[in-house]
């Protein structure tokens, strides 16, 4: 039917019953030399994503950290220099006889901005590396992938993926222990 | 080991899956959620009743004055935002020493952060003689040129304060997307999926978000483990900044970190016990999560124990006229009945934790970690008003006496913080799903 | 909370044994003790928690404030109303809008006059000020003066005519009352009875006697019911005619008090307070000297708590140690048993009293019998006190006795044939002798007139109550007690429909004048220059012949006469007078009546706010915490700790005081110093008129005060019940509870260790500390408190409260601790418990260089200017109370709720225009008055000069009749203020903290006779 | 567990050319700027502030005739200016030592003339209104060099008379802070006219030491709230 037409089509999804099963797989595919592939699992599991990791996919991973620090750098800039600049610059005040400059009290503000532009950075990173939020994402069209969140395994290979060959994937895809094997349409 | 299980042998992803998510699922929660709703309901009420009387009288229906100045408003303040520590603590330092017992009961306990918090900031805010003047905190560029005092510990609450929130409601928050997802694809068609499905941001447990997913989760809980132990360092200052005999003291900030955390797993008991029992998560949230948290319980006790201890041994070795009078005057004076209590509270009944069995049975444990919130809300009365109610000035000496308007301000506090409660328990996975699959899988991080 | 506290006293003074002189009492050591003795010293609140427990009541504080609307603030960002601006039709001259201009008159105090300056702006009186030109004030006020600003402005003043309960106007009652008088004179006015206060008007004494002359068969009758019967009756006793005398304490070395309380009672208190503490100075250790003050008194008053030597005996047997003083004097005979102690004492005063010849004074409190105070006056003519210490002159009032007189009329009205009854002021229905039941017989007279500020209890009982003016809305004059006269000229216009005294005379003579009319037409005709011939005693109304001649002159003498308020060469000269030696001998041998040792005194003294009650609706002086009880918005029956401990009592404990078949109920208060077998009643409280700031405020004493035991009774019947009335006290601990607040030494301490204030060990170095020295190059304001001359009196305060608009907040407020003085007078005790030694101790902000409520607020609301005041700025603050909490002092006030009177019409008027007033929610505290330094400087700057030394005088500084407050820029070597703090007794309170106050205090000192003082 | 079998497929349809999280981000961060920008400009409109909006009165006095026209000096009619903290609202004498010979009959005059015969004041509105907070010293200004125009604009030019700058605190301190800038010689301070001098900012300095202006204290908080 015009639905497996090519360029319509995602990937080839498979659905696993347990993780080991899904480990085993992806240890075939990739000895079959198979590199777009992806993992959707109810729980973090350790290796999967490292073994198909591309390029563009280790710089998102390795990005994480250094948002985060910018975040954190900034914010403890915009404390100091806020706090400075209101005592020293802007409305030098004699408070108690205090310093003007009383930069042990002007501590713990620039703390707690330090902390919450960082977490902000970490959010952000979060987000944008993930390319969330995305509501519409293809592998939602194949069958019983509601599970994946659930207690079922599941991988999808792309039909970009240089060795796709959807005769022959499929046919290596029902060799494992997968439950369901289907076409994943976009 | 020989330790007791994290989680009921017979469990599995699934029934996991379908434990925690019928509770948020279920078409009905059931007459005794209901009850439990409209009874806190009714408290906000009251809560509301009580701001806009004040808003419309003033402080002056306090019993604050001069020279008590500060009343149940910022005693509810401290305690609030003590209580608020527990959370935080569990999904992030935990997190950090790889406790993985936290992970079935991090989730409310977080949840209970982020609403203690919004009890204790409000607090601060109703207190004010001009509330409606509460944004001269705030450093914006104003008409008058003017800045917040920067040097002022009620400045720097503000900031640690707000970021508080803002952080716990963000770690809490990317914590539970998976778990929204698993609510979003578990829903019956309608508008909740719709609901859960845009609050999981279209998360589809890919394995390389999973893998940044866990990693952001990471720095943030480093990022949230010095903010826990700043927050109550910073509301301590409030009183050691200051330079009342009783207030003026450099162990405040270790000494009210102990007593927050303290506190915090006292509350986490008092709602983690009936909640097991009542939504049957004993499989999940075993005795073993009930021993760790008496276990930090006690030691978190003997360490402000321990504080109390001190505050006497200074003023004694310190010989100074006004510490001594005061340590006398708190022990001794108007409200030896409140100093009293504390002693019963955190110093006597915590030692039976030293006891096995009172730490694993829930009854006697949720006796205690009662009688934990009544003496450390207790305490922090105690240091803020019997301090001012003496102190240089023999002629100024006066006394605080609670009017009807202070109870209600306190007690609707507590109503709006158990209602937001039993919103949580109705529309959120009150467990973390992925987390205890992880348990059932025996990864670890 | 309702259960009494009561004092196991043994266990109390078993502490104090052995603690003696200047040793202030260590409440921490005995701490430990007993439970009694840490309740006696730390005073756990005794007022009831009853009050905290309900919400707020509307009554109390509502009546001077109305709820305030919600979020007020927020008006705030919102736009401003339009504002109206009013110009003058026609500018008076020489007075630019905006500008103060002040006015010299008069206001009288018990009826005679004490000259002021009032500050007025745009036609307002905002402020009353002593004038240094007066005799009776030389600059200075009291309480009470500064607080009658209140009195003009107070909502509660009677404002319309009254028949009955009917509203008139003042047509209806000339048309009912003027044909009344008319028949009266055709009749020769036989019943006609005029009741008035002490009178030293002399236009209105004219006019009275003129009225007299018209109605010949009219009377006369005056009652005041706190009045100076004894001291008349005593000079007449003495010197065979009633005198005023005129005591000199510049003059005197040795003064020994007789149950007096000179300081605040006497109409020539203010100028006794001065000369007093002016001999109480010591600039320099060596060579300044100090006078020595004895005390016999019952009741511990202002007075009392200066003594050097004080020995509280109760009122009757004050008597028995006169006479032993005066045998000493004498050198006669003996034959009075006086205990081992109190012997000696009175030995060592005679002596000390004899070797100061021509420098001693006796001086007899008002409350004491006439031989005492005859015999007062004999002791000090015997050591030569007589045109020194001492001088007479003619009463400006008559002498004769008040309460004959209004027994006379009491007596008249029995009688029937009074028709008509004109009450000129006072509240006879209230205060008059209980025995004369005056409401009752006032019932008996078909027209009576009632004339007077307030609608009280009398106004209600009389067929027409009139509306009185105000002294500052009316022409009129005043002689000082000492016969210095002054023109009281109005201020402002009558605020309501209201006549004077003047006024409404000549209503009833027939001959409606206007007030200015009739002061300058006396003036013109008796003044010192007349521009009338005055008429022939004969003829009544025969016109007078005008002398053109005079006018110019008589023109220039009035417009000088109001400026400098006092008429010159009006004092009255003084009187010779000669007191043989053998008096005191004759004296001691008249027939003494026998003292019962055992029974208890009841005393009624005028209250120290409210007097005999006729400021008792003056909220400001309600609110005043009476100088050494510290009540506020109450009078208590005072006792001593001895009759406390003998009959079981407590504090707020009710009394039963029966006397001649009536009973009144009064709360207890202890108070230490207080004579045993004695209990004190202040007058004027317990009011009944409806509806008024005084209503149900204390117990009235008066339905036991009989005619003929005004000032104190042996007979009463004092039983203690279990029922208990709150008390509101604004200071529940009395003692330094072994602080170093105030510092005190003797004369001779002083001499030996110059530096005995200083405290090395605790007062920082200047140099010691992290924070970098702020320069102020130009001004750094500071103030020096001399501890020694302050008598505790409540004029600064007061001053303060109308200077700075500071609100009333009610009896309910205060109890919660919310009073809002911005400048407090502590008052601590040391010394042995039935006779301590008092300390008074002003506090207010100090200005601290360092300021600790500085750091902490969260919005620089209160922050340091260039020239070291601690600024508070309201309009910033939004009312975290963070730096009332952090001030060591806790000067700091807070509107807890809307206190403030704005939007009263009337109460607006009222208020400084130099100074915000402020809105619920906000800090407020002392500022040094700042509004009058920038005046100054403003002054200074469009003159191109520095501030002068004195050109500023803050509010307090300048009522102080003690001068104890002195305020300027301590950066002038040469100001008044610099040398005073350079003086080795000067010190900081709480320096150890590194505030460094500006605010600094002078160390009291005490000049005790070695001989007895023991150990 | 029982609707687990059930068949979501995609929950949301589709997107388009155009990606929604962009439009998210830009409506979360842009939203509420875009508010507080509205609402600063709001306040600060002369809708609000009033600033050149002429108040109405109830005579219709111009100052453009009165000062420009017939150069009638400040003071004739502000009299306390330099004395006094108030600047002073000619009494209704005044207006009448003039308006009783010219335009005695002048409609617009009636309610001057009223009020001098009745003796009721006539009942102006302000038009520079500080709050009750505030205290400021006509005379302290005057005397120190500071001019009319500075804070009321050209009077000389007001038919009407409004409000000429909407008086902030930040608008005070502005000058408060560093009065050098505004600072006039003493027979300029009337001049309506004046414009600051290229050196000003020397000149301005000089007349500060000449004022004897102390600076210090021109920014304490007591020089303007009391």
């Amino acid at each position: 039917m015009e639905r497996y037409r090519r360029g319509e089509l995602y990937g080839i999804a498979a659905e696993f019953e347990t993780v080991e099963d899904l480990r085993a797989a992806a240890i075939r595919l990739f000895d079959a030399r198979y590199r777009k592939v992806h993992f959707y699992t109810p729980y973090p599991v350790k290796g999967l994503a490292g073994m198909f990791r591309g390029m563009n996919d280790w710089v998102r991973y390795l990005l994480v950290s250094p948002l985060i620090f910018i975040g954190g750098f900034v914010g403890a800039a915009t404390g100091i220099a806020m706090q400075e600049y209101a005592n020293l610059i802007d409305f030098p005040i004699n408070i108690g006889g205090r310093p003007l400059n009383s930069w042990p009290a002007f501590i713990p503000i620039t703390f707690e901005l330090t902390i919450l532009f960082a977490s902000f950075g970490g959010v952000l990173a979060f987000l944008v590396l993930n390319r969330l939020p995305q509501f519409y994402h293809p592998i939602f069209n194949a069958r019983d992938f509601e599970r994946a969140t659930q207690d079922r395994y599941f991988l999808c290979i792309e039909v970009e993926d240089p060795k796709f060959d959807w005769q022959k994937t499929r046919a290596l895809l029902e060799a494992t222990k997968a439950v369901l094997v289907e076409e994943v349409p976009w | 080991m020989s330790e007791a299980p994290l989680i009921g042998p017979s469990e599995t992803d699934a029934s996991i899956t379908a434990t925690v998510s019928h509770l948020a699922l279920r078409k009905h929660a059931g007459i005794g959620w209901f009850a439990g709703v409209v009874f806190t309901f009714s408290l906000v009420l009251l809560l509301f009743y009580g701001i806009a009387y004040l808003f419309i009288r003033g402080v002056g229906i306090w019993g604050v004055n001069i020279p008590v100045a500060w009343g149940f408003a910022i005693t509810n303040f401290v305690w609030w935002i003590g209580i608020g520590h527990a959370g935080t603590l569990i999904s992030a330092i935990l997190l950090l020493l790889h406790q993985k017992w936290r992970n079935s009961i991090n989730r409310f306990a977080e949840a209970m952060t982020i609403f203690a918090v919004m009890c204790a900031g409000m607090m601060p805010l109703l207190h004010l003689g001009r509330p409606w003047m509460f944004y001269y905190i705030f450093p914006y560029p104003d008409t008058m040129n003017m800045w917040p005092q920067f040097r002022s510990p009620l400045v720097w609450d503000f900031f640690a304060v707000s970021t508080y929130l803002t952080v716990s409601i963000i770690f809490w928050y990317i914590g539970m997307i998976p778990d929204l997802a698993t609510l979003r694809d578990r829903a019956p068609k309608g508008i909740s999926k719709y609901v859960y499905g845009v609050m999981a941001f279209g998360w589809r447990g890919d394995a390389e978000h999973w893998e940044r997913y866990e990693k952001t989760y990471l720095v943030l809980a480093g990022l949230a483990t010095p903010l826990v132990v700043s927050v109550h360092s910073v509301v301590s200052f409030d009183f050691a900044v200051a330079q009342l005999p009783g207030w003026h003291s450099t162990i405040f900030p270790p000494y009210f970190v102990a007593g927050a955390i303290f506190s915090g797993f006292a509350m986490v008991l008092t709602i983690a016990i009936p909640l097991r029992a009542v939504f049957g998560l004993q499989a999940l949230v075993t005795e073993r999560h009930l021993e760790n948290c008496a276990k930090l319980m006690l030691t978190t006790g003997l360490i402000v124990d321990y504080g109390y201890l001190n505050e006497f041994f200074l003023a004694w070795y310190g010989n100074n006229l006004y510490e001594k009078f005061h340590e006398f005057a708190t022990a001794t004076g108007a409200y030896w009945f409140a100093f009293w209590i504390v002693i019963l509270c955190n110093v006597g009944v915590t030692q039976l934790l030293w006891f096995k069995p009172m730490r694993i049975k829930p009854l006697p444990l949720f006796i205690i970690s009662i009688l934990v919130n009544v003496g450390m809300w207790t305490e922090r009365f105690v240091i803020v008003v019997t301090s001012l109610s003496k102190d240089w000035l023999p002629s100024s000496w006066g006394m605080f006496f609670p009017t009807v308007w202070d109870w209600v301000i306190f007690i609707g506090s507590l109503g709006l913080f158990t209602f937001l409660y039993f919103v949580f328990l109705r529309l959120f996975p009150i467990v973390p799903m992925a987390e205890t699959r992880k348990l059932v899988h025996g990864e670890s991080e | 909370m309702s259960s009494m506290k009561r004092y196991d006293f043994d266990s109390i003074r078993e502490r104090l044994r052995g603690t003696q002189g200047e040793e202030l009492w260590r409440s921490l050591d005995e701490l430990g003790d007993t439970e009694e003795f840490r309740e006696w010293l730390m005073h756990e609140f005794p007022a009831g928690a009853d009050v905290w427990l309900e919400g707020l009541s509307r009554r109390g504080f509502l009546k001077f404030a109305a709820a305030s609307m919600a979020l007020a603030g927020l008006t705030g960002c919102a736009n401003q109303p339009f504002e109206p601006i009013v110009p003058y039709i026609d500018q008076p001259e020489g007075r630019p809008s905006g500008e103060p201009s002040w006015f010299a008159t008069a206001l009288p105090r018990r009826g005679f006059g004490t000259g002021v300056l009032v500050k007025s702006f745009e036609g307002r009186p905002v402020k009353i000020e002593g004038n240094p030109d007066h005799p009776a004030s030389l600059g200075a006020t009291d309480a009470i003066i500064q607080a009658d600003l209140l009195g003009l402005y107070d909502p509660d003043r009677s404002q319309v005519v009254r028949k009955g309960t009917s509203i008139g106007t003042w047509d209806d009652f000339s048309r009912e009352f003027v044909p009344v008088m008319e028949r009266q004179r055709l009749a020769g006015g036989g019943g006609v009875r005029l009741l008035t206060q002490t009178v030293t008007s002399p236009t209105l004494r004219a006019q009275i006697e003129s009225l007299l002359r018209i109605f010949p068969g009219a009377r006369w009758h005056r009652y005041e019911p706190v009045n100076r019967d004894n001291v008349y009756a005593g000079t007449r006793l003495l010197f065979g005619r009633p005198l005023e005398p005129r005591y000199h304490f510049d003059r005197a070395d040795v003064v020994v008090g007789l149950d007096s309380n000179f300081m605040t009672d006497d109409p020539g208190a203010v100028r006794y307070a001065r000369e007093f503490s002016d001999r109480r100075r010591v600039d320099d250790p060596e060579t300044s000297s100090m006078n020595r003050f004895y005390s016999i008194h019952s009741n511990l008053t202002v007075t009392g708590s200066m003594a050097d030597h004080a020995l509280p005996r109760k009122p009757s047997l004050i008597a028995v140690y006169a006479r032993a003083l005066a045998q000493h004097i004498a050198g006669v005979g003996g034959g009075i048993e006086l205990a081992r102690d109190d012997a000696h004492w009175i030995d060592v005063a005679a002596r000390d009293l004899m070797a100061h010849r021509g420098r001693a004074l006796i001086i007899a409190g008002e409350g004491q019998p006439p031989p005492v105070h005859a015999l007062a006056h004999a002791m000090t003519a015997a050591l030569g006190g007589i045109g020194s210490t001492v001088t007479y002159s003619r009463p400006v009032t008559d002498p004769e006795s008040n309460v004959d007189s209004i027994r006379e009329l009491a007596h008249d009205l029995d009688g029937g044939g009074v028709e008509v009854l004109v009450i000129l002021g006072g509240n006879p229905v209230y205060d008059a002798p209980a025995d004369l039941e005056f409401a009752r017989r006032l019932a008996k007279v078909p027209m009576s007139v009632h004339w007077s500020l307030d609608e009280d209890e009398t106004a209600s009982k009389c067929r027409w109550h009139v509306p009185a003016s105000h002294p500052l809305e009316s022409w009129s004059d005043l002689r000082a007690w000492d016969g210095t006269t002054s023109i009281v000229q109005p201020l402002i216009a009558p605020l309501y429909d209201t006549r004077s005294a003047h006024e409404l005379i000549g209503t009833i003579t027939g001959s409606p004048m206007h007030g200015h009319d009739i002061i300058k037409g006396f003036w013109r005709t008796f003044g010192p220059v007349r521009a009338l011939l005055p008429p022939s005693p004969k003829a009544g109304g025969a016109p007078l012949a005008p002398n053109p001649a005079a006018e110019g002159a008589f023109a220039s003498w009035w417009r000088d006469t109001l400026a400098r308020g006092v008429v010159a060469g009006s004092t009255e000269p003084d009187v010779a007078v000669t007191s043989d030696p053998a008096a005191i001998a004759r004296l001691l041998g008249e027939p003494w009546p026998a003292i019962d040792e055992s029974a208890i005194d009841v005393a009624f003294e005028p209250d120290p706010s409210i007097l005999d009650g006729r400021y008792a609706n003056n909220g400001w002086l309600q609110e005043v915490p009476k100088p050494i009880t510290k009540l506020s918005w109450n009078n208590a029956a005072l006792i001593g700790p001895d009759l406390a401990q003998r009959m079981n009592l407590a504090n707020e404990q009710v009394l039963e005081i029966a006397f001649r078949g009536r009973t009144i109920e009064a709360p207890a208060w202890i108070v230490p110093g207080h004579a045993d077998r004695a209990v004190t009643l202040h007058l004027g409280f317990g009011r009944k008129a409806p509806a008024q700031t005084a209503e149900g405020v204390g117990f009235d004493a008066y339905p036991i005060r009989f005619s003929d035991s005004m000032t104190f009774t042996s007979g009463a019947d004092v039983r203690a019940t279990e029922r208990r009335r709150d008390l509101v006290s604004v200071q529940h601990h009395n003692t330094l509870a072994g602080r170093d607040h105030v510092r005190a030494a003797t004369l001779d301490q002083y001499r030996r260790e110059p530096d005995f204030v200083r405290e090395p060990e605790k007062e920082p170095k200047h140099d010691e500390t992290m924070y970098p020295p702020y320069v102020y190059p130009r001004y750094a304001w500071g103030m020096s408190i001399d501890l020694n001359s302050c008598i505790g009196c409540n004029a600064c305060v007061m001053a303060c409260v109308a200077e700075n608009n500071v609100p009333i907040v009610g009896r309910e407020q205060v109890e919660r601790g919310r009073e809002m003085h911005w400048l407090r007078i502590d008052r601590y005790w040391a010394g042995p418990l039935e006779n301590p030694s008092t300390f008074h101790q002003p506090m207010l902000c100090m200005h601290c260089e360092d300021a600790p409520c500085e750091v902490v607020c969260p919005v620089g609301a209160t922050v340091h200017s260039s020239e070291g005041l601690n600024e508070m700025i309201y309009n910033r603050c939004i009312g975290t109370r963070y730096c009332s909490n952090n001030c060591p002092y806790k000067v700091r006030r807070f509107n807890f709720l809307r206190y403030s009177t704005r939007g009263d019409e009337v109460m607006e008027l009222m208020y400084n225009p130099d100074v915000t007033v402020r809105m619920r929610g906000v800090m407020e505290k002392c500022s040094y008055c700042v509004q009058r330094i920038e005046r100054a400087r403003i002054k200074a700057d469009n003159a191109e000069r520095p501030i002068a030394d004195g050109e500023i005088v803050t509010a307090c500084q300048q009522a102080c009749p003690a001068q104890a407050i002195v305020f300027g820029n301590a950066n002038d070597p040469q100001s008044k203020v610099k040398k005073l703090k350079d003086q080795k007794r000067d010190y900081g309170v709480l320096t150890e903290l590194n505030t460094r106050p500006r605010t600094t205090y002078l160390a009291k000192l005490r000049n005790p006779n070695p001989e007895l003082e023991k150990g | 567990m029982c609707n687990a079998q059930i068949d979501v497929a995609q929950l949301f349809s589709r997107p388009g050319s155009i990606n929604i999280n962009i439009l998210l981000a830009i409506f979360l961060i842009g939203g509420p700027v875009l508010t507080l920008l509205l609402l600063w400009v709001v306040y600060n409109s002369p809708w609000r502030t009033l600033q050149g909006k002429p108040i109405p009165q109830p005579v219709p006095f111009s100052h453009e005739h009165h000062v420009a026209g017939l150069g009638i000096d400040c003071r004739y009619c502000h009299t306390s200016v330099e004395t006094s903290s108030f600047a002073g609202i000619p009494p209704v004498h005044t207006c009448m030592s003039c308006h009783s010979q010219v335009w005695r009959n002048a409609t617009v005059l009636a309610p001057v003339r009223e009020s001098y015969i009745s003796g009721i004041p006539l009942h102006w509105t302000r038009v520079t209104d500080l709050p009750q907070f505030v205290f400021f010293n006509h005379s302290a200004h005057v005397n120190h060099g500071v001019g009319c125009s500075t804070c009321h604009g050209r009077i000389d030019r007001m038919q009407m008379t409004s409000k000429a700058v909407y008086m902030q605190m930040r608008w005070c301190t502005n000058c408060h802070g560093d009065p050098a800038r505004f600072l006039r010689p003493p027979d300029q301070v009337m001049n309506m006219a004046w414009i600051p001098p290229p050196n000003q900012h020397a000149a301005g300095q000089k007349l500060i030491g000449d004022y004897h202006i102390d600076t210090t204290h021109l920014m304490d908080c007591v020089t303007c709230h009391r």
